[in-house]
């Protein structure tokens, strides 16, 4: 197992290197030019060498690879170029990742307690009308283009709504059920995190149910639960104790792997809601060619990857017996 | 001895996309108080569907139970709600599957496994369990059952799983043992064993089984009486001697004549019986063993027989089974 | 519960109850909301339209009259604050949104006031020498930075040094300062010091420039020559904005990124307008401005294009709210001299006349901005109403392609255009519509990420486009700062590759004239020659539109980056 | 096990059986028919459209659904339905070319990793490991965003200006963006199949005897993978209508007035969100429309999943 670990975490710097040489060089050689994008249409030809020349951007590749490298090494991640012009870069994802961490943890604790038993029900119930109103729920979940939930889903929230039954002449007025979603961002325990996380958790709803409906259909197929039926179990506990810890393995795992997701935001979602997270951060650099906040994202989520998967092999065991004592 | 379990006109039937699934098609028989039943046929024939049938344990959908009686103790287990027929499972009648391997949930403990049967219907406390399933593993032949009754079934081998399973289906000394293949699934030296220790604790517990098997030679040492089955139907009931010394069934003699015996193997070839199963979704409206049957006639081939006394206690479905008796003598 | 549940059983229970009440709300809300969407019954009389996908992020909005505006308890003015600014450093500032916040936490010798003209600010008064060369500025004695630490020469020293200190990168030192003697050397690492600032004594300081520039007083009232403080700057390193120790009339209380900047009163201001509300707070994330405004959580905010026709409804309560004012910017079509077949002057007027700039701008825009007929905005010095306004004539249009020496043989043209989302390009969609209904020339559009778009179009050698769109707003009052910078044959701005030797000559002569009267005369002059040559097709002159309280008093907004907050004030 | 053997199947081509257990299906079904008509929409718009995409009506702007319009118009009188009608030209021919990518790429890089292993096997997965790594429309947005000003820089100013003005380098950028992104997964796929079949007698003899790899791949193994490349695939090409969908609506798609749902929706979700009913035929019948066709591939591909593999396994 430790050299299992060892030869997992020897292959990080090898991931980081490759991608970090990658962005890289797309930030430098790349089009559009951070200084262009910072100075707009006064751009004057001098300032632009001058600032070139400051910032080393004239200088060789390598030369500027290995001092972005040096110093990221230091922990220096460099500073933001046009976005949030000299703020340090690692300060700027220092504030940005919490908000999208507990943003998708929000999701990812909707989406289980959405998906799982949505999922469980479905299995049950194979075939059964149930079952299909569930997996059309669900593919319609994540068939709706997020930018086409973003404004409907904020219209019909969000504001008042009259509504006229002329036939029975009634006539009244359902105020805006989410009413906090405008303003900035107040954290997760504000009303403002709904929409944004329930959009986010669509897509996990759906892998959520999917996983476990397609579980659950497989273990109750298993002997051992036939086994549990004719030991006169209540079918309450075959399921919850023998059928769904089974049925749950491989729903850890993937809650595991979207670990390493949390530290990436959507921009669609988060532009739309105002969330300042790095989704926002993402898109803004992303626009702006500031290219030191982009490198320092890509690197982030390789880490995160890296270790999400680590963390993923290790833990399957202690969850599968089977493996735990292999 | 009175009569443990009579089962009358039993039907069960998978409807499944290509069509209904007749499995099991009208079976009765009875079984006494401590006596051993024999279920003997080839694979689909509908033995383990009938048995999961009298526990209730056909998989709903797509299974169904369309008619008859499965009378337990003056119960109907057809009819019982689903509480009653629970309190059976595993405390009345208890099963023992097939494969070893696949039928002890892998991420629970052994422990867990056979205590829960006994808490639920004895209402015993996890102490009373644990030490119970203990003793329950010393019976069955567990080596230091004390320190494995905490591991999980990946630990054991496939004998000593069967072992485990047997000790579960014990726990609450149930009338019935119902077991269905469980030797299948061993190699020839651990058949044996476990064979034996069911010898034992049935002489030991005195309950009833229904031993389910495609191999002849393993139920002739074991049952008091054999019913043959074929594509969901049983076709020959008698005592065990009997089947073996007067096999009435063309089919019977078939799967007879499929065992290798040591005292022929030298003069006789082996002769399996040739030819498929009838398909279970669109049957055959005379007798099903009619394709493969060397003494069809017409009338087999429009009239499914029923079951009539052959001999003493000996019932046999088949239009010809005094020719058959005859030729076989000759 | 029987024993069997006790065995591990109660966990997973009392967990699956959990997750089904989760998902029951959520099945209760998802249900509802479609439930209740296909029960309405159609239009809402209370619309509110929002900004466009790019712009701000539009963000949900409340029902005006679900609430009563709620009057801050302070004296407080709460205003949109759009997207974070770049920047708080006088130094890197060179946009409007970081402007607004720069020019009211620190100030300069010299300012504008609210009717866009120089005066004083740090400096009392100055001496502008004979030739126009050398200005002498005398400082107020009484102005300190908000720490208290009195303003001296020498912090105005400081801080041109520092802007002029290539380490400082800022992107605006050639622009704002390049004219005083020694800056461009210092950037250049070819001189220590700025030889053309020169502290007398500690409040008066001399600045040289290298020729006389009528202008230069205007550039100086950029953030680039605010005074900052030395001890500031020099302990904060390069984060030193977060705590920003300046002059003006506000200073930062605080600044929580993509949430809120809040400004407090400074009560030691120097200048003749103290400033009145003890805090203005920027919402900067989140929200539809117009919908706060409407909820009573701001005083004050622009109005989009959403917004536009339900508040100009003069039956409209907000209409009594309105205000409207010139952003002295122009909007222009550009076609590239270079390239076929923008090289036949015939062809651009043709193009020029066969827009329907009018529809386009009531169409598109919802009649916000003004129809362009000249290079200069309205409000501008030297603006004066054009002669010929380029009316719509599709008739005289086709008359003038066909005289041209493309007259049948139009190519293929491509109209670049900024774009970060898909409804960018709406006005460039009916223009390209309008040429090829009246001249039959297929125009393709091409959207563009801003940073290729202004990378490609400020090198005019090599710029690729045909066709492209693009606005210019003042960086300081005077026509110099349109007509020479866009037109002028060498400039790095001069979009359309234009070259006029005559057009040159007017701007050089505009340049050094003495007397403004003349002078705007001449820029009238090249003014009237560009437009014939019609190298661009002055589109549309932009304008403000902002809503603001009844009680609140003097709010402004401005077209350049001026102290407006010390004006306001709320009175009920 | 007796109750697997009471399904035996009943002797029948794969193929039919295939087909009738997806018509069986009511969602699959309905999928594959929702997915033919946008197929046939496509391949037929200008005979279905009653208008051109492009064309304005600057009198008639923002009017809702009507004989004349069934859609109603949009901002610049433009008819909603023809748009939407040639959107799924622009959908399909994305969708296709996308696909065509993918497999182009991920088949013979999935293949050459199971079947060589080794170092190949190591840095193919790896790539394949950094595209899953990455939030996927973050990815495809930065590979588009980087390299469609270089595309068009570079048919510039390679004489290529007249292709830079039709307007299919937008989709080339769109389609090598995706393409690009979304070979990882199948490669995966395709890679693990391969190690399966591998073992297989016949490919082992195929190899005892001296048949070249390639071969072996080509003969032997592919043609063993294709079911679960074929369910793989369907199942994706809903989220490649979604990307396109983003891409467009970014700007970073097809210009407009070229339509695609995506610019379509991006061009009405901004500015009518609160406008009510415009919002219900600028905003919701585009979403909807997206929306239905990739609901259609999910559908579709769950339903061929299940015909595939009667017996879900995972």
């Amino acid at each position: 197992m430790t050299a299992f670990i060892l030869r997992r975490l020897l292959w990080l710097p090898v991931l980081l290197f490759f991608i970090s040489l990658i962005t890289f060089a797309l930030g430098v050689y790349g089009p559009g030019d951070p200084l262009q994008v910072l100075l707009g249409l006064r751009a004057n030809p001098e300032t632009i060498e001058r600032l070139r020349r400051e910032y080393g951007f004239d200088q060789p590749f390598h030369i500027q690879y290995l001092n972005y490298v040096t110093n990221a090494l230091q922990g220096n991640f460099g500073y933001s170029l046009v976005k949030y012009r000299d703020q340090p870069v690692g300060a700027l994802i220092a504030q940005a990742l919490p908000v999208t961490i507990q943003l998708n943890l929000v999701a990812i604790f909707l989406g289980l307690g959405i998906g799982v038993p949505l999922g469980l029900i479905a299995g049950l119930k194979r075939d059964s009308w149930i079952d299909l109103l569930i997996r059309g729920i669900v593919i319609a979940g994540i068939s709706l283009p997020i930018i086409f939930l973003n404004p409907v889903l904020t219209f019909l929230f969000s504001r008042r709504h009259d509504l006229v039954f002329a036939a029975a002449n009634l006539k009244f007025s359902i105020g805006p059920i989410l009413p906090m979603v405008q303003g900035y961002w107040d954290g997760i325990f504000s009303a403002k995190v709904i929409l944004p996380a329930f959009i986010e958790s669509l897509g996990i709803i759906a892998v959520m149910t999917r996983q476990m409906r397609a579980g659950m259909i497989e273990v109750l197929s298993e002997d051992y639960i036939r086994t549990a039926r004719a030991k006169g179990l209540r079918e309450r506990t075959v399921i919850l104790r023998h059928a769904m810890r089974n049925a749950l393995i491989p729903i850890a795992t993937i809650l595991g792997l979207m670990m390493g997701g949390l530290v990436a935001g959507s921009f669609l979602v988060e532009n739309w809601f105002g969330v300042p997270g790095v989704g926002q951060l993402a898109f803004d650099a992303l626009f702006a060619r500031d290219y030191y906040i982009t490198m320092a994202l890509v690197l982030l989520i390789a880490v995160a990857y890296v270790f999400s998967n680590l963390v993923v092999d290790i833990t399957y065991g202690l969850l599968d017996p089977r493996i735990r004592k292999a | 001895m009175g009569t443990l379990l009579e089962v009358k006109d039993l039907r069960t039937e998978f409807h499944t996309q290509d069509g209904v699934v007749h499995a099991v098609n009208g079976v009765s028989f009875h079984l006494d108080e401590g006596e051993t039943l024999g279920l003997v046929g080839e694979s689909g024939c509908g033995k383990s569907v009938s048995m999961l049938s009298v526990m209730r344990l056909i998989p709903m959908p797509p299974g169904k139970i369309a008619s008859g009686q499965v009378m337990f103790q003056g119960r109907d287990l057809v009819k019982v709600d689903d509480e009653e027929i629970r309190s059976v499972r595993g405390n009345k009648i208890a099963m023992v599957f097939q494969d070893p391997m696949t039928s002890l949930n892998p991420v629970l403990t052994i422990n867990t496994q056979i205590s829960e049967a006994l808490e639920l219907h004895l209402g015993m406390t996890k102490e009373q369990a644990r030490k119970r399933a203990i003793e329950l593993l010393k019976m069955v032949g567990i080596p230091e059952a004390e320190g494995r009754i905490d591991d999980y079934p990946h630990q054991f081998s496939g004998g000593m799983r069967q072992r485990v399973m047997i000790a579960m289906a014990l726990s609450c000394s149930p009338q019935l043992l119902i077991a269905d293949e469980p030797t299948t699934a061993l190699d020839v030296t651990i058949q044996a064993q476990i064979i034996d220790i069911v010898k034992r604790l049935k002489r030991e517990l005195g309950m009833a089984i229904i031993w389910i098997t495609h191999d002849l030679g393993v139920i002739a040492g074991l049952a008091d009486r054999i019913n043959v089955m074929y594509a969901g139907f049983v076709i020959e009931s008698a005592s065990n001697k009997e089947l073996f010394g007067n096999p009435l069934h063309p089919y019977t003699l078939g799967l007879l004549g499929s065992i290798p015996r040591l005292d022929a193997a030298l003069k006789s070839k082996l002769t399996p019986i040739e030819g498929l199963p009838p398909d279970l979704i669109e049957m055959p409206k005379g007798c099903p063993f009619y394709d493969r049957c060397r003494y069809r006639t017409e009338k087999c081939a429009n009239e499914n027989p029923a079951l009539e006394l052959g001999a003493v206690r000996h019932w046999v479905a088949c239009w010809h089974w005094q020719d058959v008796r005859k030729l076989r003598k000759q | 519960m029987s024993n069997s549940e006790n065995t591990g059983g109660n966990r997973w229970l009392i967990g699956i109850i959990v997750i089904l009440l989760v998902a029951l709300c959520g099945a209760v809300c998802v249900g509802g909301g479609v439930l209740y969407f296909l029960m309405q019954p159609g239009s809402s009389p209370l619309a509110q339209p929002a900004p466009g996908f790019g712009a701000t992020p539009p963000a949900p909005g409340k029902q005006p009259t679900a609430r009563a505006p709620v009057a801050p308890s302070r004296n407080i003015l709460r205003l949109p604050g759009g997207t974070d600014p770049r920047t708080l450093d006088p130094a890197q500032v060179n946009d409007t949104n970081a402007g607004e916040y720069v020019a009211e936490i620190f100030s300069g010798l010299v300012m504008l006031d609210q009717n866009l003209k120089v005066v004083p600010d740090i400096a009392e008064k100055w001496d502008v020498s004979e030739d126009r060369k050398t200005y002498t500025f005398y400082l107020r004695k009484e102005v300190k930075f908000h720490d208290g630490r009195p303003v001296t020469a020498q912090d105005f020293k400081y801080s041109i040094e520092r802007v002029a200190n290539p380490a400082t990168l800022s992107p605006t030192a050639e622009n704002y300062l390049g004219d005083i003697i020694g800056v461009r050397e210092k950037l250049s690492r070819k001189a220590a010091e700025v030889s053309g600032v020169q502290v007398v004594d500690d409040y008066t300081v001399k600045i040289t420039i290298d020729a006389p520039k009528s202008y230069f007083l205007a550039k100086l009232t950029f953030p680039t020559a605010y005074i900052v403080d030395k001890n500031n700057v020099e302990r904060g390193g390069r984060t030193w904005t977060d705590k920003p120790n300046g002059t003006g009339p506000f200073k930062l209380k605080e600044y929580v990124r993509a949430q809120r900047i809040i400004l407090a009163k400074n009560e030691n201001y120097y200048g003749e307008s103290k400033p009145k509300l003890d805090e203005v707070q920027f919402i900067l994330s989140g929200g539809s401005a117009m919908t706060m405004y409407e909820n009573g959580d701001l005083e004050s905010v622009y109005v989009t294009i959403s917004d536009i026709e339900r508040v100009s409804d003069p039956n409209s309560p907000l209409n009594k709210q309105l205000f409207i004012g010139p952003s002295l910017s122009t909007g222009f079509i550009v076609f590239n001299t270079r390239k076929p077949p923008f090289d036949d002057p015939k062809v651009r007027q043709a193009f020029a006349l066969a827009i329907d700039r009018q529809k386009v701008i009531d169409v598109v825009y919802r009649k916000m901005p003004l129809v362009a007929s000249t290079i200069l905005p309205p409000g501008m010095p030297g603006y004066a109403e054009p002669a010929n306004k380029l009316t719509y004539d599709p008739a005289k249009a086709k008359q003038l392609l066909a005289e041209s020496k493309y007259a049948g043989k139009l190519p293929d043209i491509t109209w670049t255009t900024i774009g970060a989302g898909g409804s960018a390009a709406q006005n460039v969609q009916v223009m390209a519509g309008m040429l090829k209904d009246n001249l039959g020339a297929r125009v393709s559009i091409q959207q563009t990420d801003d940073a290729s778009f202004f990378n490609t179009i400020d090198d005019p050698t090599k710029n690729p486009y045909q066709m492209f769109d693009v606005g210019w707003a003042a960086d300081y009052v005077d026509p110099q700062n349109f007509l020479d910078i866009l037109f002028r044959s060498t400039s790095t701005q001069n979009w359309a590759s234009y070259g006029n030797p005559e057009v040159d000559k007017l701007l050089d002569q505009a340049a050094l004239e003495k007397d403004s009267t003349t002078r705007f005369k001449l820029y009238q002059q090249a003014e009237q020659l560009i437009l014939t040559d019609a190298p661009v097709i002055p589109f549309s002159h932009s304008r403000e539109y902002w809503l603001t309280k009844p009680y609140v008093k003097g709010m402004i907004y401005p077209p350049i980056i001026i102290p407006r907050l010390k004006y306001v004030s709320i009175e009920r | 096990m007796a109750q697997s053997d009471l399904f035996a199947t009943r002797r029948q081509s794969a193929q039919a059986y295939i087909l009738r257990r997806i018509l069986t299906n009511p969602p699959a079904a309905l999928g594959a028919i929702v997915i033919g008509l946008m197929f046939v929409t496509a391949l037929f718009a200008p005979f279905i459209a009653p208008y051109a995409y492009d064309q304005q009506n600057l009198d008639q702007i923002e009017k809702p659904p009507s004989a004349a319009h069934w859609f109603g118009t949009d901002a610049l009188g433009r008819d909603m339905f023809s748009r939407i009608v040639w959107g799924a030209r622009s959908a399909v021919f994305v969708i296709l070319m996308v696909t065509l990518v993918n497999l182009a790429l991920g088949i013979p890089l999935g293949a050459l990793a199971g079947y060589l292993e080794g170092w190949a096997d190591t840095i193919i997965m790896r790539v394949a490991d950094i595209l899953f790594a990455f939030p996927g429309l973050l990815f495809v947005f930065f590979v588009a965003s980087t390299i469609k000003p270089g595309v068009m820089h570079w048919a510039r100013s390679s004489g290529l200006s007249e292709l830079a003005n039709t307007g299919y380098l937008d989709y080339a950028v769109v389609i090598l963006a995706l393409g690009v992104i979304g070979w990882a997964g199948l490669a995966r796929l395709i890679r693990a199949q391969v190690l399966t079949i591998k073992q297989r007698e016949f490919v082992l003899g195929a190899r005892a005897i001296g048949v070249p790899t390639s071969r072996i791949i080509a003969r032997h193994i592919l043609p063993n993978a294709v079911t679960p490349i074929i369910v793989a695939m369907s199942m994706g090409l809903g989220d490649i209508a979604l990307s396109e969908g983003y891409l467009s609506f970014l700007g970073i798609g097809l210009q407009p007035p070229a339509p695609s749902w995506g610019n379509i929706i991006a061009e009405n979700a901004g500015r009518y969100w609160r406008q009510f009913p415009q919002m219900i035929w600028l905003v919701f019948i585009p979403g909807l429309v997206l929306a239905a066709i990739v609901f259609a591939f999910n559908f579709f591909g769950d339903g061929l999943n299940e015909a595939l593999n009667p017996e879900i396994s995972d």
